[in-house]
């Protein structure tokens, strides 16, 4: 190992953390541990006219955009939610077997809908109203709009998978692939509504909480 | 894997489980590897007859082998035939040689890609090698708000939502079979004009299924409607001892 | 506004971002927008021997750490999933011959796809159905996603790693290689697709918890 791996282990570290790092953690990932405050030093000293600077709180270093810009930009950070399992339930539905009335929903779903997923579904955009059934009550039809396929970048809905299709491509198979679908399976039986909407940062996807040894 | 069956050890243990390949052009593939040569100078009657003596001896240890490894098996018989048979002969549209250049052309594609796989995943990959990073701190942030799921979420979603009703359809197949005190009561009432006089039980419920199981449910919904017609008056009911028939007759 | 501003504006979003960014977002946040090119590319350069990288990977840039430096920082891995043979030959196929049906993809693998690697691929995210072929039955036809491109570092489908050898070789013909084989077995092994999904000990993934779009 050389010094110079040593400083690129660090901006690495800094950077993928993205918080500050505690002096004692960094000093475990490199070679000559004797030169780490060197070495910090070095590279603040080597960003210090980037829009990344390099900056020490405490006993702890981190890597933040400069304080020069700052009023230069503003970052819109993406906030994703998701959508909840009764309206993407509801949406996959609608999907498949549109124009269809909210009781066709019902039927297919086996449970009683609240008004929130098809509320939603359309405040998101990716449902409308179109037309009536033509039976007693004459119920509003529910079909996607341009918006869905381009969110689920699908050109048109003969694209769907048909229930062949999903079969053969091992959709239909019992053995969950990843927990979170199990989780649906497991969830079933849950009431309609009660489950909390996600909310997930999408920055967030991809930085682990604590690096971990 | 393959090195454990050479001609020599033919009295060792046959241990190796076809499990291990991904089908037959798979297991022909490692076979072809063996005749150490390039893929494009394979001697596919030898490739057949190595093929060929796998599958006999796999089948001799192992009773269950999957159709596909028989069905190519066959096909390469085949083909070694038409590879012995003189040259001139006319049979159907491919020749030998194209069939020989066909298997070649499959064994090397399918190595080919097999070679690039190993090479895609070795590359840097994000989250195993490389990482995004970077931080917000001392930035103004707006934050843009957006509902989001994928069509994996999608397709899973309505995926689950056929198997659900696949299932339910299946239980009601079953349960329709068995027959319910409801469809006794209704049966039973429909009799009341012929049994006046004092009747066997079991002289008056239906024939006999041929599963044990219907005809136990036949039995003893049967009783069941009895004994409540009887609690309502409709019936009478007689024993003379333990375990001996059971008559019934209408209560005028 | 000067052209060192825009510089350092493009390397704090970058950096804030912690995603790859479209090029046509990073346009708008700089003064000199027709430089933006040459910026990246600067940017790219002054950074090339340091632990952070900049990379472009179809029409979006990224920071991320070095490749040089991949085995000291495994204390980032997250939680790893293994990806079967089947699924990264699958991968394979679908990346070098797309658009490509699922019958096509098992001409090649000889075999039948049983279970497992599409839905798989989808879920991780690398694949998307991307519409339907115009013959009989009209299958379903599928493609790589961005995100298959971001997480393997490739620019664009035609960097693919000996795509020209490949073709040069005529292995990206999807024409079922031997008519006779494929139809005899097509006709007798739908009774059989209990083909195990083998694991490979050397050859691990690393599946993000929550696949994006």
């Amino acid at each position: 190992m050389s010094e110079q791996k040593d400083t690129k282990i660090l901006e690495a570290i800094l950077f993928a953390s993205g918080e500050p790092v505690l002096e004692d953690d960094l000093k475990q990932k490199i070679s000559f541990k004797n030169n780490l405050i060197q070495y910090l030093e070095n590279i603040q000293d080597s960003y210090k006219n980037s829009g990344i600077n390099l900056v020490k709180t405490g006993n702890k270093w981190s890597f933040r955009t400069s304080e020069d810009i700052k009023n230069d930009l503003t970052i819109f950070k993406k906030q994703k939610r998701k959508l909840s399992r009764a309206a993407l339930e509801t949406l996959a539905i609608i999907a498949y077997q549109q124009p269809i009335t909210r009781s066709e929903i019902e039927n297919i779903r086996g449970v009683q809908m609240g008004r929130g997923s098809i509320d939603h579904l359309m405040e998101i955009g990716w449902i409308k109203p179109s037309g009536r059934k033509n039976i007693p009550g004459k119920p509003v039809l529910w079909i996607t709009t341009d918006m869905f396929l381009e969110h689920f970048g699908i050109n048109n809905l003969a694209d769907l998978p048909n229930k062949n299709e999903l079969k053969a491509s091992g959709f239909l198979e019992k053995r969950s692939a990843i927990a979170k679908i199990t989780d649906m399976v497991s969830g079933e039986n849950d009431a309609e509504n009660d489950q909390k909407e996600e909310e997930i940062e999408s920055l967030e996807d991809f930085i682990p909480e604590t690096p971990k040894n | 894997m393959l090195s454990e069956m050479g001609e020599n050890n033919s009295n060792n243990q046959f241990n190796i489980s076809l499990d291990s390949f991904e089908g037959p052009i798979d297991l022909l593939l490692e076979l072809a590897k063996k005749q150490k040569v390039d893929l494009s100078q394979v001697s596919i009657l030898k490739l057949a007859e190595q093929y060929i003596a796998f599958i006999n001896k796999y089948q001799e240890i192992h009773l269950e082998i999957a159709a596909d490894y028989l069905v190519m098996a066959a096909w390469l018989t085949y083909l070694k035939s038409r590879l012995l048979l003189p040259k001139d002969e006319k049979t159907d549209d491919y020749t030998p040689e194209e069939l020989e250049e066909a298997l070649k052309y499959q064994l090397q594609r399918l190595e080919a890609f097999k070679k690039v796989s190993h090479e895609l995943y070795a590359r840097s990959l994000i989250d195993r090698d490389v990482f995004y990073g970077g931080s917000l701190d001392g930035l103004n942030v707006k934050l843009d708000i957006s509902y989001s799921a994928n069509l994996f979420d999608l397709l899973k979603s309505y995926s689950l939502n056929l198997i659900k009703n696949e299932k339910s359809t299946q239980l009601t197949i079953t349960f329709s079979e068995l027959y319910s005190v409801d469809q006794a009561l209704e049966r039973l009432k429909n009799l009341f004009g012929t049994i006046i006089e004092w009747t066997s039980f079991l002289n008056l419920i239906p024939k006999f299924s041929s599963k044990k199981i219907i005809n136990k449910s036949i039995v003893s919904s049967n009783f069941v409607a009895t004994l409540e017609l009887t609690k309502n008056g409709y019936l009478e009911l007689k024993q003379n001892d333990t375990f001996e028939q059971i008559y019934i007759r209408a209560k005028e």
